[in-house]
């Protein structure tokens, strides 16, 4: 929890990792660009991010417990499908309604990964395979129009007009998830069953209910981005949050969490969801053509990681 | 000529010295024991000697020629080896690769394995020491005493490297032996001294005595002095290692609660699960029952279900006359049982928590106000019980894998007492790796409790624990209770009598 | 309070008013990615155009991601939007709305193709200018037509679907059903989703033909590549030239086919017109040589003109190239074929 | 203390050691039949051919993920580096975008390619510390627009008959792709048993810390892993370039995913150190049957990826019940 005490200043830095790498990004962008570094550019940026720093977090919550969960990026999908489908008769609850699916959908799979004994990386993928084709038939294989978007116009609006209400929701849900952890043992929970998931077990933590949790958690985090995309986007749609999948990894593991579990932050999601979606929109817009924004993508996430990841924490990397 | 010496070797860590200047000489063709604290040097020592540390001053000689060693390679070319504290096999490769892994000579030409060469190979060095296991053999089906025998045999493989007589370094070989496994180790030290040097590491110190030729003692990085083993007692090395005289009482036998006839705390009936079969015992509030067996008696795992971490087909478990349910091991939490596992590395601690946090890992309602935890009174609670447990750690925030084994062990035991609702402590192997001196604490603890009505269930680290500690005892054999010995203090049972019944 | 938009910008102030130097217009071409032959020379199009009046395009790809795409739009509209202009293939039907608020927000010139709800129109914009798109339901039809001769009026087909979710695939497909209807010898044997892809048609293709033997006399695949790869399988099942292929696009490996004979039909969707077109409208747009409200209803969404193309006529299809005439103000609406239903 | 002491190592079951590898297989058969039984076409002689034909590729991926798999690392890099060997060795051979016709060497090159890709992975993963994970998911992205600069928007075409024939010419009714696959299937498992890199790949899953102890550099072996299923995954570019007719940038579309579940399916453990090639082989084939399967009885195309999902889920939870213990631990 707080081995603050005894952190000597190189230890400190790379706590401070993610955000240097940030920075470093940003510098580099508007070196390339000089307009880039507008406001106007930065508060794009963040509308922009807020999905996928929701995406990130949730998953986090299963990578520090030592899994994976694959399937986030198809669950937002289904979720914007639902959401799209249910806003007509449910108005605004329609919101609550389709996170507390995503949710339990996200706790089925836990139950599925603790209860058989197969690997998180297993389950989710075949949740992903699944859930797309629950997609696709509920959808009728289509985007579904949202004709009166009023339920979620309010994630579309910028507070006192320059902070977009999604990134506002985006940073709150991350300061939510990382409060509750700090002030509660789950904190303890979550890192010992990811460092040691027997130690924890034979130490009485309800290592299968925080599984749980994390997936459910993971789950009701897809079912919030997928409203967010739903507002940006006025309809819903099969594979419209597919492509999510990778960078909301990526960020987990450029914000510096060890993809083996025990060691992390949300905080540091939230620092690496901004940096991938500076790479994605920030090369193309910059002026670096197609094939090279492919390359440069993916030898700066590599170069990131390097950076970020305290390997004090982890003693093999594999 | 000496085989090896160490002349003024020092090895500082960041706040500590581990090593401040030892000497040392082994003798050809000896065995050399290492006796000191937790945290006195030995396996620091060792480690210079396998090229493992790198010494900040002193020198090292082998064969009286001065040594750089850089990595294992380098002192296994000097016939030096080691087997480590933690088995260091491979447990997906079979028995012979791990012998000959990293020196693979003509068993692998040019990246091509040949396995008939490799066989022979191990085969040869498992001669040597006289053992009958399959060099083909998956090294993760061996029983723990043959893989122990896989690591000396692939020691002995530098013999060939080296073209020298080996030395052979066996850091706490037998802290998880079982006795009849450590029978058979020492049958094989006393042959490798045909051919070989061994230096020998122990916290047992009646065992050290037993195998060894001379006995070494350090104490915070130092050597203090050295005995002939012949005719010395425990005692006297007790009192080099720690500087004063130990407690005559190592069990703490006058302080062993006498236990009333009344309700059991704990009751099983006809306890059935994978390896073991109609088990039956009770164990009384302030009583200590120690269970022994063989490896494979199913002594573990009984003591794993008791706790919920292992299925159970049939049987029922009472709590003070309560039939209780274990699912889980947060069920057996709940109903007040605590378990401290064998593996500490593994399953005791999480090693990269903090000792705060690894202490009320279990028990967090001790520092939480509602469902939040409350700084202040966790640190209360963890300063209070490292002080009652005398814990030596830099602070309550340190990560626990920097603590000796011993004060890792303590903070474990403290798990269970931080809420005071404890009922019942199930003790598997809870002094393994421990020195004498912490040993005693541990102890003095388990009399403490048992003094506050805990009842507990004890799998000792050797029958002389077990015997020592224990108001009665279970034999185990097969998966079933063989017979059950009381165990009174003044009228303990010689540890041969138990042996009887366990094979 | 909230608002809308995010403070500290240019805003609509201008939008479809100023007259721009034509040397400060901003071109914008966005397509899925350069590594489709097809979309790569909508790109090389609108580079083309880009030079002829002295700009160059910035090309945008986002890899048939929808996400991607939307952050990349919402990224240029953060910047300078005064006489941007764009020329934009949504990924889907659904990608179409966001695009067009934020571009009419931002006043920017915007010219979308291929997808979008068919409530959404152009002219309730300003700035909007156009949508154009090919009649999927007629190419459909067409090529349907186009197997059933070739196999003679009778016999089983299959039909390879391209990515379901998207109004292409949909309204080719309704297309191949007319013309089913109007075929009554041919019957539809399977179909199975490759998702425009060459590779999935080709493991898909091998998998019906094993299925239905003998019985398939027609592969209908709702794009080239598809077609291109259900070629392979035909010929790796030793069936190449026995069982007749259509598809659309007319890249220019399909047109080869069609020449050579070994494929029936295609169906020309121009992607370097496409490229240039769209950008080109919204040049004259910005520089106030085309006045929004002079451009006819008929011409804020329509169909493109498109050419079945058979043995008989894939000679003239065979090289693309782009003609300046069609990018000129007075031309841009040339090849309008009819208003989009 | 004479008698023979009876020892069991603990908490390792022998009941398990013997079930454990008969679960893939077991459910390769039971689907086999199940299939076999709906479909009469599915049991036909061509149909079982072109599931064996249709499992080429994805076997040879396999083979060079398993290896990483082994180590308890992963690879994503497949679809990169598989577009990138894809436009190499189309380039190469001849083919309509320019005069070159190197033939066998363009294979080579497109191989080398492929290798010096995984290499770099590797490299990532030992000198910079990059999990895995990450490093690969890197290299696709470079892979991928490695492959596009070569792509240059026009689709290069082969002409180059031998590489083409490899698709369409048959030997004993099987392409000859498929007997490069069943070719780099044996060469796998030789490897896997015979030499030092497959033997350590096996090791450094099991106790990679053990190997360090005893003296042995890990690190080139890593880097040599990855290398060697970079080989594997170029060979897959060039073996879809020739059943493509043509080099595509997309030429390894989702074979990162499908060789990953073939290899668990096939009772590879994501953690290392168990499972091989001879389980990714049938791995491979319960998902071909599967996919191949779920097409001939007709199961819709909306529901195909969710059935296939549900049935490898169900697959490895099937083979895992014979070794579930209560206190194990599954990441
Ligand atoms: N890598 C290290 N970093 C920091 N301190 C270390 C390290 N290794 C050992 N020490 C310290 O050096 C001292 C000696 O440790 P060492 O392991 O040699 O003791 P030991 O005699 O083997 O103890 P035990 O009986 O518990 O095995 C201890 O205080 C320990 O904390
Ligand atoms: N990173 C570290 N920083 C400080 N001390 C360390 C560190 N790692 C290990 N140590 C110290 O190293 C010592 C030796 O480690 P080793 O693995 O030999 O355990 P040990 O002391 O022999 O344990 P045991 O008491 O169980 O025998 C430990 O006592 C611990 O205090
Ligand atoms: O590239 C695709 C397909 O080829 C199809 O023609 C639909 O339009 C484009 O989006
Ligand atoms: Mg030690
Ligand atoms: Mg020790």
């Amino acid at each position: 929890m707080s081995t603050a005490v005894a952190m000597k200043p190189a230890q400190r830095l790379t706590g401070f990792m993610p955000l240097i790498a940030l920075a470093a990004l940003v510098a580099a962008l508007t070196i390339a660009d000089p307009d880039f570094l507008t406001q106007r550019s930065l508060i794009a940026v963040a509308r922009t991010a807020a999905p996928l720093i929701v995406l990130a977090a949730g998953a986090t919550l299963v990578v520090l417990c030592g899994g994976i969960d694959l399937s986030i990026a198809a669950l937002a999908s289904l979720s914007t499908v639902f959401l799209a489908l249910w806003l007509p008769n449910l108005g605004g609850l329609a919101t609550p309604a389709v996170i507390a699916v995503a949710a339990a959908i996200g706790a089925v799979q836990g139950v599925a990964h603790v209860l058989l004994r197969i690997p998180s990386f297993i389950v989710t993928l075949g949740g992903m395979a699944i859930l797309s084709a629950v997609a696709l038939v509920v959808s009728g294989a289509g985007t579904v129009r949202v004709v009166d978007d009023s339920p979620v116009h309010w994630l579309d609006l910028y507070l006192g007009g320059y902070v977009p209400m999604s990134a506002a929701t985006a940073l709150i849900v991350v300061a939510v998830i990382a409060v509750v952890l700090r002030v509660t043992p789950l904190r303890s929970w979550i890192s010992a069953t990811g460092y040691s998931e027997s130690a924890a077990r034979l130490a009485g933590t309800p290592v299968d209910l925080v599984k749980i949790g994390a997936f459910c958690v993971s789950g009701a985090c897809a079912g919030l981005a997928a409203v967010m995309l739903v507002s940006r986007q006025f309809s819903g749609g099969p594979t419209m949050a597919d492509n999510l999948l990778l960078p909301a990894v990526a960020a987990i593991v450029v914000g510096g969490t060890a993809i083996t579990g025990g060691h992390g932050s949300v905080w540091r999601s939230l620092a690496g969801a901004l940096v991938v979606t500076l790479l994605r929109v920030g090369l193309p817009i910059v002026g670096v053509p197609s094939a090279y924004e492919q390359i440069l993508y993916g030898a700066i996430i590599v170069v990131a990681v390097a950076l970020t990841l305290d390997r004090s924490k982890v003693s093999i990397v594999k | 000529m000496n085989a090896l010496e160490v002349r003024g070797l020092v090895k500082h860590y960041p706040g500590v010295t581990a090593l401040d200047g030892v000497d040392l000489a082994v003798r050809p063709n000896e065995v050399l024991g290492l006796a000191g604290e937790n945290g006195a040097g030995k396996s620091t020592l060792l480690k210079a000697l396998v090229g493992l540390v790198t010494p900040d001053a002193g020198t090292i000689h082998v064969r009286g020629e001065q040594v750089k060693l850089r990595s294992v390679v380098d002192a296994a070319n000097h016939g030096i080896g080691m087997v480590f504290q933690e088995q260091s096999l491979v447990p997906n490769l079979t028995a012979a690769e791990n012998i000959v892994l990293g020196s693979e000579g003509p068993a692998v030409r040019r990246g091509i394995y040949r396995w008939d060469v490799m066989r022979r190979l191990a085969q040869e060095q498992l001669d040597k020491i006289g053992s009958p296991i399959d060099p083909l053999a998956r090294t993760d089906s061996l029983s723990f005493a043959d893989r122990q025998m896989v690591e000396i045999a692939k020691v002995l493989r530098i013999e060939e490297r080296s073209q020298h007589p080996p030395v052979v370094i066996l850091d706490e070989p037998t802290s998880v032996l079982e006795s009849k496994e450590i029978e058979t180790l020492f049958a094989q030290i006393r042959r490798l001294r045909e051919f070989a040097t061994v230096i020998f590491v122990s916290h047992r110190l009646d065992e050290v005595l037993d195998v060894c030729d001379r006995v070494c003692v350090l104490r915070g990085g130092k050597s203090v002095g050295e005995v002939a083993a012949a005719g010395a007692v425990p005692r006297e090395l007790h009192r080099m290692m720690i500087g004063s005289t130990g407690s005559d009482d190592h069990y703490h036998g006058s302080a062993a609660t006498t236990v009333v006839e009344e309700q059991p705390r704990l009751s099983v009936r006809g306890l059935s699960g994978a390896s073991f079969h109609d088990i039956s015992f009770d164990v009384a509030p302030g009583e200590i029952v120690g269970i022994v067996g063989v490896h494979g008696s199913g002594r573990e795992d009984v003591c794993r279900a008791l706790f919920g971490a292992e299925p159970t087909t049939a049987g029922e478990i009472r709590m003070d006359g309560t039939r209780i349910d274990l699912p889980s091991t947060r069920a057996a939490c709940a109903a007040g049982i605590g378990y401290v596992p064998a593996e500490r590395k593994t399953e005791g601690m999480v090693g990269a928590l903090s000792v705060a946090e690894n202490m009320t890992l279990a028990k967090q309602q001790a520092r939480c106000a509602g469902p939040f935890v409350a700084p202040k009174k966790q640190a209360t609670l963890v300063d209070s019980w490292i002080r009652r447990l005398s814990i030596r750690t830099p602070g309550r925030d340190t990560p626990i894998q920097r603590l000796s084994g011993g004060n890792q062990q303590k903070v474990i035991l403290a798990r269970w007492l931080v809420a005071g609702d404890i009922r019942l402590l199930l003790l598997d192997h809870p002094t393994r790796g421990l020195d004498v001196g912490v040993r005693s604490e541990v102890y003095r603890l388990m009399r403490e409790l048992a003094a506050t009505g805990v009842a507990t269930v004890l799998l000792g680290d050797s029958l002389e624990e077990a015997v020592g500690m224990a108001d009665r005892i279970l034999v185990m054999n097969d998966g079933r209770v063989a017979t059950e010995v009381p165990c009174p203090t003044g009228a303990k049972p010689t540890p041969l009598d138990l042996v009887k019944e366990m094979v | 309070g909230c608002s809308e938009q995010a403070g500290g910008g240019n805003g609509t102030a201008a939008a479809g008013e100023a007259t721009c130097e034509p040397s400060k217009v901003r071109l914008v071409g966005q397509v899925r990615n350069e590594s489709n032959p097809y979309e790569a020379s909508w790109l090389a199009g609108g580079d083309e155009f880009a030079k002829s009046v002295g700009l160059t395009q910035e090309r945008l790809t986002y890899d048939g991601d929808s996400t991607k795409q939307q952050e990349q739009i919402s990224q240029i509209l953060a910047g300078d939007t005064k006489c941007l202009v764009m020329n934009v293939l949504p990924n889907g039907d659904s990608d179409t709305p966001p695009i067009v608020k934020g571009a009419d927000q931002a006043g920017a010139y915007l010219v979308t193709q291929w997808n979008k709800p068919a409530d959404l129109k152009p002219a309730d914009y300003k700035t909007w200018l156009s949508h154009i798109t090919y009649n999927g339901v007629e190419s459909g039809q067409q090529i349907g037509d186009a197997l059933a001769t070739a196999i003679g009026g009778t016999g089983g087909i299959i039909a390879l679907q391209g990515v379901l979710d998207t109004a292409a695939a949909k309204d080719r497909f309704v297309g191949l059903q007319n013309s089913l209807k109007k075929n009554p010898g041919v019957t539809l044997l399977d179909q199975q989703a490759a998702n425009f892809s060459r590779a999935e048609a080709l493991t898909v293709t091998k998998t019906l033909l094993t299925k239905h033997g003998d019985h398939v006399k027609g592969i209908w695949a709702a794009n080239d590549d598809m077609a291109l790869g259900a070629l392979e399988a035909l010929q790796q099942a030793g069936k190449a030239g026995k069982v007749a292929v259509v598809g659309i696009d007319a890249v220019p490996d399909a047109v080869t086919a069609v020449k050579n004979g070994t494929m029936t039909a295609t169906v020309s969707s121009d992607g370097s017109w496409q490229g240039g077109i769209g950008l080109a409208i919204g040049f004259c747009a910005a520089t106030g040589k085309l006045k929004v409200e002079d451009i006819a209803a008929a011409n804020r969404a329509f169909f493109a003109e498109q050419f079945l193309i058979t043995k008989d006529n894939a000679g003239e299809f065979a090289a693309p190239k782009t003609n300046p005439a069609d990018f000129e103000c007075g031309n841009v609406f040339n090849r309008v074929a009819g208003p989009l239903t | 203390m004479t008698s023979e002491v009876v020892t069991a190592p603990r908490r390792q079951s022998r009941r398990g050691a013997a079930f454990r590898d008969a679960g893939p297989p077991v459910a390769l058969i039971v689907i086999f039949a199940i299939f076999s039984a709906l479909s009469p076409q599915f049991r036909s002689t061509d149909n079982v051919q072109n599931i064996v034909d249709a499992a080429a590729v994805l076997a040879v991926v396999t083979c060079g993920i398993t290896f990483v798999l082994m180590m308890g690392s992963i690879d994503l890099s497949a679809a990169g580096v598989m577009g990138a060997c894809a436009l190499t060795v189309s380039l190469l051979v001849a083919n309509n975008r320019n005069d070159n016709g190197f033939g066998l060497l363009g294979i080579a090159v497109a191989v080398l390619l492929g290798c010096a890709f995984g290499a770099l992975s590797g490299l990532a993963l030992v000198l910079l510390k990059v999990p895995s994970f990450m490093a690969t998911l890197g290299m696709s992205a470079v892979g991928l627009g490695v492959a596009t600069l070569m792509f240059a928007g026009v689709q290069p075409n082969i002409t180059d008959t031998m590489v083409k024939g490899l698709a369409i010419e048959r030997f004993l009714g099987f392409s000859y792709l498929t007997w490069i696959a069943a070719v780099c299937v044996l060469l796998g498992w030789l490897i896997q048993r015979y030499t030092r890199l497959g033997r350590y790949a096996y090791a450094i899953g099991g106790a990679e810390e053990v190997l360090a102890l005893s003296g042995v550099k890990v690190k080139p072996y890593k880097v040599a892993v990855f290398a060697l299923a970079g080989a594997f995954y170029g060979l897959g570019g060039v073996m879809v370039t020739s059943q493509l007719g043509a080099g595509l940038v997309q030429a390894g579309d989702g074979y990162d995913f499908s060789a990953i579940t073939a290899a668990v399916v096939g009772g590879t453990l994501l953690t290392g150190g168990r499972g091989g090639i001879p389980h990714s082989a049938v791995g491979v084939l319960l998902v071909m049957v599967l996919t191949n399967g779920l097409v001939q009885v007709g199961v819709s195309p909306y529901w195909q990826g969710g059935v296939e999902g549900l049935i490898v889920v169900a697959a490895v939870a099937a083979a895992v019940i014979p070794q579930r213990r209560r206190n194990q631990v599954v990441k």
